[in-house]
């Protein structure tokens, strides 16, 4: 197998409040490789999108990566360690947009409202021109907005010629997404970090959406990181998929394994709790008890053991179990499946 | 069949809602939104009507103005007061409405918003019992603490502020507030949307349990069709103001008959990597109420688009039991369901 | 755009009719007019004059009609040019107010300039570097500027140049240039004086403008567009001042709007304490005087400077932002 | 092992939080910041000040001797030799013969004692009791031996006196004209957002046709016009409405904003879904929702209004003398040769610099701590 263009080794993200710390990402690991699309999947405050913003090294004070590896590869070369980086440096600048891209979760918010649509993409197109056209002349802003409408032909756009003069707020919201994916896309990316990309979009504009992505993923082989919390996109979206709750990797595995053979319990009752167009109507749905804990006071032990119907007494409640394998190509992180790392004290 | 023996507690007849368009210095008008744009249902005692549609489409606007939130433009909202009384809602004042208030009720989508933060659960909850007569503070506690028990909450929460809950408890403050005044119609809208995922079932599941314990009836409003039909007696499918499908859920899910309908079910994602969805997406985007296109609303996305279609405007007409269907090709049409 | 800009002119003058009426009713207000303080004043300094000569001159002024047909041949003349005569002085209020007027909005403008020079970029800066020392050490300037009323800063200053270096800094001209006539040295020696008077005037705006430019910018740095904008790769500060930044500065222009009027108007009490000849103390000794004519004129003038300010500062705005030029209404 | 008992402490702490109702959580925001703490006692000191100004002064505020004229401030010690034992270095007067002015010197062999609670010129406390007490004072009450914490002005009157006299009237008179703009500011813009049509239309305009009058030379023609005879209290009433006739616009906006905005709040359609009356609506759910912004808002305005009475004042058409306010007081430093003879002319001054940081300081903290539910 090649290399992973991604490798998040045991990230962890803290954010210094007054009343306390906030892990929002504690220990989290898991690979990308080149032309996969691994999902992240979480509820609210799981801690995904904080994940995301530490692989481009936007996290806001006072958040702070505080330990872990995020390795990203070019090719054949060594990996580069992003958390080493300065997050404003060069170095690191000439990666963001360029070799990792973003797709936002709000298409309308996400764009400036006082400049064209066309503007903020011609922008990036320019800012990075030497990474994706090493040689040629210097791009004309005459050219790049020629590209510019290339692109938003690709993405599906009509009538991209006046849309690119278009402000955001004058689009629709599927067409402010697809214009966000043409940015996303203008500089040939390596990966692409789509962050709940569909929520704020209604189900058919969704399907619209959802449908270009995964055609443009299979044309040009780009590697995805997606990130949602329904459950039905991710089904739809990712071949790996990563289960976090609080803040860590609950499990993680191929999408089949984690839909089909979830071995979590957190994974197995979401699966179950949720409404699905597949079941008799008006019939109850099993639960998970409990609601998910405030960030400030979170569980001692393993973060789901509150609400776990499996809970090991003096086990789950003292000790944070370690993400290790179940399957072949499936981990997770439960004393159920590791008696023997119970056992030892 | 024995549902057509129950009464209708709701008639909505003919509800046109518009917002007037204005611009500039003199706010002259220069169009109208019509957002609910001829909107007819009845809802039988004791059932839950499901109101689906994508956003923009009127869902909530109906529901606000059966609510009386807002006044229709125009329409009947017929209702079956407890004294057996059949009032107008429409036409009613403000001191006209407060005696009915009591017996139509909401539950709100944000569960953040719907609770005053500045006053105790207790005083929520109870805030509908003592602006309708119930005085005794210590008969009104009595009632919050069984309503709080009711709705799954300890009791001993009474004198908590909402901001010490979770949006899931707070959903269920918001639920017991509504059951207060022991409502005969509760509206609810999009009640579990802004909640997690893990929370949404247990909210859907105390919603059904109340139904049967209290004999509600619900007015469901959503954009999430997988939370519709499990909550759902029969299903209303609203698309630019207007319906465009009506079916008891199992009709309308095994066999809808508007390829709206049927595009809606395709496009949700299936939560099961083995069932590929939304492979046939529908092109195009929501028409714009403002300017609906002539003929029928949706001819410009429907893949079975003729030439009255493009022309000539359907009527919401009945298509076997129950099943209303706003389709000139809706007999011809072999569209398939989700289940 | 074209629009916009001729609507709010077509509200210009029904806004001026509006004042006048307002500027009358206020000039008008006090009981006795201006003879009888000018008999009053005469009468204290021991001479006196008879009742035939004050009917004459209550004539000779209108002062004896009604009150309403004082008004329209007020406005007759103003919109004529003709500002009327001064009481007082018994000279055209024109040619009083008239070279007062231009030193009263070059100081305005020179405070203004002044104030975004510096608040602007400091606004920045403290966004950018919440929590440290330069912003701390702001901070703490804005508040005690916002807090000195500017009549103490200058008294403060004048104090200090004179007790100190022996200086006198009031007036806005070197006493060769005082009575001289326009000339480039004129004006040389203008901008030598100008600059002490507008940086006392402009301190309070420049510190509420930081303090705003601060806080708004701060909102603006959260928001969505700006982690799109980071995520593309962009160097901080040309990120920091094309997105944010500029939309940060859009509420500000708004409020040209009412800060430069206030600039012209606030004129008013620094240049009564600094005696710079600007129409400020001409205005305040109108008032006691009541020479209404020369009150009203000048009232009328700031009135028409404060709209003059506001519609500057919509049309700028409007130029600015797209969401409210490319709104038809 | 088995589970433990929950950790007791942060419980209670969280218990502690869920039944704070909203003024508390207000409270505990506000004390957070502590120059917001800071200045607001600084603002309650400066209002006891104002409840009992003649029991602060050391001499009668009126009282006028030109031969005391311009003796500067007398340096307070507190400690004689390592006793407490407060005293003032006496001041001696020589005439300049060439002048003919009075130049004061400390003399420095006498030291003339100070005293707490000492009696001296009786007055009325609270308007009502006659009383002698004050708070300060020499312990030889003969008048031969007198206190100038702020040294005397061009008559001799004592500055101190003067200025805790002036504070009571500048810092009465910025709260009366806020006190004045929220009535006003409150019932227009609660009409304006709450009932909307024909009277939001009327008051909006209102308020844009007052905003664009410029506000300082309106003032002054204003003041202008107040009659010469009128008493104090008249000049006094006068302006406060001045002031707020002009600066209520600014809350009026601000409350018909919140009105606009809590008309969305689902929890105020939950109480008219409820039954609510309107008059409940308002006052149990409206009105408390925006009464922090309310107080903070108001809290920044008073400044203005300090500013404001203290220029006009100082211009001679605001308070007049013999009223002391702070911009009268200031009046007497107008003179640049007088100031540099006596530079603790300028000393008003910086008490409104004072009072002016103390309340923008209180009401940034309040504004940030208005509304403990955001975030």
């Amino acid at each position: 197998m090649t290399p992973p263009v991604l490798e998040v080794k045991d990230l962890r993200v803290h954010f210094l409040l007054d009343e306390g710390v906030v892990r929002a990402v504690d220990g989290v690991s898991f690979a990308v490789h080149p032309g996969q699309v691994v999902g992240i999947v979480g509820e609210s405050g799981c801690g995904k999108t904080v994940t995301m913003k530490a692989i481009l090294q936007i996290v806001e004070p006072p958040g702070r990566v505080v330990g872990g590896q995020i390795l990203f590869r070019k090719d054949s070369a060594p990996p580069v360690d992003l958390t080493r980086l300065s997050p404003k440096g060069a170095a690191m600048r000439a990666i963001r947009g360029a070799e990792i891209a973003l797709i936002p979760q709000e298409p309308m918010a996400a764009f400036s409202p006082v400049h064209t649509v066309g503007d903020q993409i011609i922008e990036a197109l320019r800012l990075h021109e030497r990474q994706w056209r090493p040689t040629g002349p210097r791009l004309s802003r005459h050219e790049a907005r020629e590209m510019t409408v290339d692109l938003f032909r690709s993405v599906g756009i009509s009538m991209p010629d006046q849309r690119v003069d278009a402000y955001s707020w004058q689009l629709s919201g599927g067409l402010r997404q697809r214009a966000m994916i043409a940015m996303a896309l203008s500089c040939k990316p390596r990966l692409l970090i789509a962050d709940e990309p569909t929520t704020a979009i209604d189900v058919t504009t969704q399907a619209q959406i959802l449908n270009l992505l995964r055609d443009l993923q299979r044309r040009h082989g780009t590697a995805i990181v997606f990130i949602t919390h329904d459950l039905g996109v991710i089904a739809q979206m990712a071949r790996y998929v990563v289960v976090m709750y609080l803040g860590r990797v609950m499990e993680q595995g191929s999408v089949a394994d984690i839909f089909h053979a979830p071995k979590h319990p957190y994974t197995r009752a979401l699966l179950k709790s949720i409404p699905s167009l597949h079941v008799i109507p008006r019939t109850l749905l099993p639960t998970i008890a409990g609601s998910i804990p405030h960030p400030l006071g979170r569980p001692h032990g393993c973060p789901f053991h509150p609400r776990c119907p499996d809970a090991i007494p003096g086990v789950c409640t003292e000790r944070v179990p370690a993400l290790r394998p179940v399957g072949p190509q499936q981990l997770a992180s439960c004393f159920l499946y590791h008696r023997d790392e119970a056992a030892e004290r | 069949m024995s549902e057509t023996a129950t009464p209708w507690l709701l008639e909505v007849r003919h509800l046109r809602k518009s917002f007037p368009i204005r611009r500039g210095f003199s706010r002259r008008l220069v169009g109208e939104v019509r957002a609910v744009d001829d909107v007819s249902f009845t809802i039988r005692e004791g059932e839950t009507l499901g109101l689906v549609g994508e956003s923009g489409c009127g869902k909530t606007t109906t529901a606000r103005c059966i609510l009386r939130a807002m006044t229709p433009t125009s329409g009947e909202m017929l209702f079956r007061a407890a004294d057996g009384r059949i009032v107008d809602l429409s036409l009613l004042s403000r001191a006209e409405l407060r005696p009915l208030r009591p017996q139509i009720q909401m539950i709100f989508q944000d569960p953040f918003g719907s609770l005053n933060p500045r006053m105790t659960i207790f005083d929520n909850v109870g805030e509908p019992l003592l602006v309708n007569g119930l005085r005794n503070r210590r008969a009104r506690l009595e009632r919050v603490a069984a309503l709080l028990e009711l709705t799954g909450l300890r009791a001993e929460y009474l004198h908590r502020f909402p901001h010490a809950f979770s949006g899931g408890q707070r959903q269920r403050i918001g639920i017991a507030r509504a059951l207060a005044t022991e409502p005969r119609l509760v509206v609810a809208d999009e009640p579990v949307s802004a909640l997690d995922v893990s929370v949404q079932a247990q909210v859907l599941n105390l919603l059904l349990e109340l139904q049967t314990r209290l004999s509600l009836t619900f007015l469901f409003v959503a954009h999430d069709l997988s939370v519709v039909k499990h909550i759902s007696d029969r299903v209303a499918v609203m698309y630019v103001g207007q319906i465009v499908e009506l079916a008891t859920t199992e009709a309308i899910f095994r066999h809808p008959r508007h390829p709206y309908t049927a595009a809606l079910m395709r496009a949700v994602p299936a939560p099961d990597p083995h069932t590929p969805s939304g492979d046939a997406a529908l092109a195009g985007e929501v028409a714009n109420p403002a300017n609906p296109p002539p003929g029928c609303y949706f001819h410009p996305r429907c893949p079975f688009t003729t030439e009255v279609c493009r022309t000539e405007r359907p009527f919401l007409r009945a298509i076997g039991a129950g099943h209303l269907v706003r389709c000139h090709r809706a007999e011809e049409l072999a569209l398939t369901g989700a289940c | 755009m074209a629009r916009y800009v001729l609507k709010r002119l077509v509200l210009l003058p029904v806004l001026l009719f509006l004042f006048s009426v307002t500027v009358f009713a206020i000039v008008q207000a006090p009981p006795g007019d201006f003879l009888t303080t000018y008999v009053a004043t005469l009468a204290s300094s021991g001479s006196s004059i008879s009742a035939e000569q004050i009917e004459a001159l209550r004539r000779e002024y209108g002062l004896d009609r009604p009150i309403w047909v004082q008004y329209i041949r007020w406005m007759q003349n103003v919109l004529t040019g003709n500002l009327g005569l001064s009481l007082e002085y018994q000279r055209p209020n024109a040619e009083l107010i008239g070279e007062r007027l231009v030193l009263t909005v070059v100081l305005a403008l020179f405070a203004f300039a002044i104030t975004w020079i510096v608040a602007i970029p400091a606004g920045i800066y403290s966004a950018m570097h919440p929590r440290s020392a330069l912003d701390y050490l702001l901070t703490v300037l804005n508040y005690i500027g916002v807090a000195t009323p500017n009549f103490m800063l200058a008294l403060v200053l004048m104090w200090g140049a004179f007790a100190y270096f022996g200086l006198s800094i009031t007036g806005l001209f070197s006493p060769d240039y005082v009575e001289a006539p326009w000339s480039a040295a004129r004006g040389v020696d203008l901008l030598k004086h100008v600059w002490l008077p507008a940086v006392v005037l402009g301190v309070a705006g420049t510190a509420r403008l930081t303090r705003v430019m601060r806080a708004n910018l701060l909102d603006e740095l959260n928001k969505p567009y700006v982690t799109t904008a980071r995520a593309k790769g962009l160097p901080e500060w040309r990120l920091v001042l094309r997105y944010p930044a500029r939309l940060a500065l859009n509420p500000l222009v708004s409020t040209i709007g009412w800060y430069l009027p206030l600039l012209f108007s606030g004129s008013l009490i620094v240049a009564t304490v600094m005696n710079l000849p600007n129409i400020g103390p001409l205005l305040l000794r109108a008032l006691i005087n009541q020479d209404m004519y020369l009150a009203g004129s000048i009232l009328l003038i700031y009135c028409f400077l404060t709209i003059l300010g506001t519609l500057i500062s919509d049309i700028l705005l409007a130029w600015l932002d797209p969401r409210i030029r490319l709104d038809e209404g | 092992m088995t589970a433990g008992p929950p950790v007791v402490a942060p419980e209670t702490a969280e218990d502690r939080v869920s039944v704070a109702s909203n003024w508390r959580l207000v409270w505990w925001r506000f004390r957070k910041h502590r120059l917001a703490l800071l200045s607001a006692f600084v603002l309650l000191a400066l209002y006891g000040v104002v409840l009992f100004p003649d029991f602060v002064s050391t001499q009668d505020p009126e009282a006028t001797d030109a031969r005391l004229a311009f003796i500067p401030v007398q340096r307070l010690h507190l400690f004689d030799g390592a006793r407490l034992s407060p005293w003032v270095p006496a001041v001696a007067g020589k005439r300049n013969p060439t002048t003919l002015r009075m130049e004061w010197g400390v003399d420095g062999s006498r030291k003339t004692p100070v005293r707490f609670f000492v009696t001296g010129y009786s007055y009325r406390l609270l308007g009502i009791v006659p009383a002698h007490l004050h708070l300060l004072g020499t312990a030889a009450p003969d008048g031969r031996e007198r206190l100038y914490l702020l040294g005397t002005d061009r008559l001799g009157r004592d500055q101190w006196s003067r200025l805790v006299h002036g504070t009571r009237t500048s810092m009465t008179i910025g709260l009366a004209a806020v006190t004045f703009s929220v009535v006003l500011g409150v019932m227009l813009g609660g009409i304006s957002g709450y009932f909307g049509g024909v009277a939001d239309v009327v008051i909006q305009r209102l308020i844009e046709l007052l905003q664009s009058l410029p506000t300082i030379p309106i003032w002054l023609a204003l003041s202008a016009a107040l009659p010469r005879d009128w008493s104090p209290q008249q000049v006094f009433l006068a302006i406060t409405v001045i002031l707020s006739l002009v600066g209520w616009t600014t809350l009026g906006r601000e409350v018909r904003g919140r009105f606009l905005a809590l008309r969305e709040e689902d929890f105020v359609l939950a109480a008219e879904l409820a039954g609510a009356s309107r008059r409940r609506i308002i006052v149990r759910h409206m009105v408390p929702t925006f009464l922090s912004h309310i107080i903070a808002t108001s809290t920044l305005a008073i400044p203005a209004m300090i500013i404001s009475e203290t220029s006009l004042s100082f211009l001679g058409l605001g308070i007049r003398p013999p009223a002391i306010s702070w911009g009268v007081l200031l009046q007497e430093a107008q003179n640049i040769q007088t100031v540099a003879l006596a530079p603790w002319l300028l000393v008003p001054g910086l008490i409104v610099i004072l009072s002016v940081l103390a309340f923008n300081l209180v009401g940034d903290g309040l504004r940030d701590a208005a509304d403990p539910y955001s975030q």
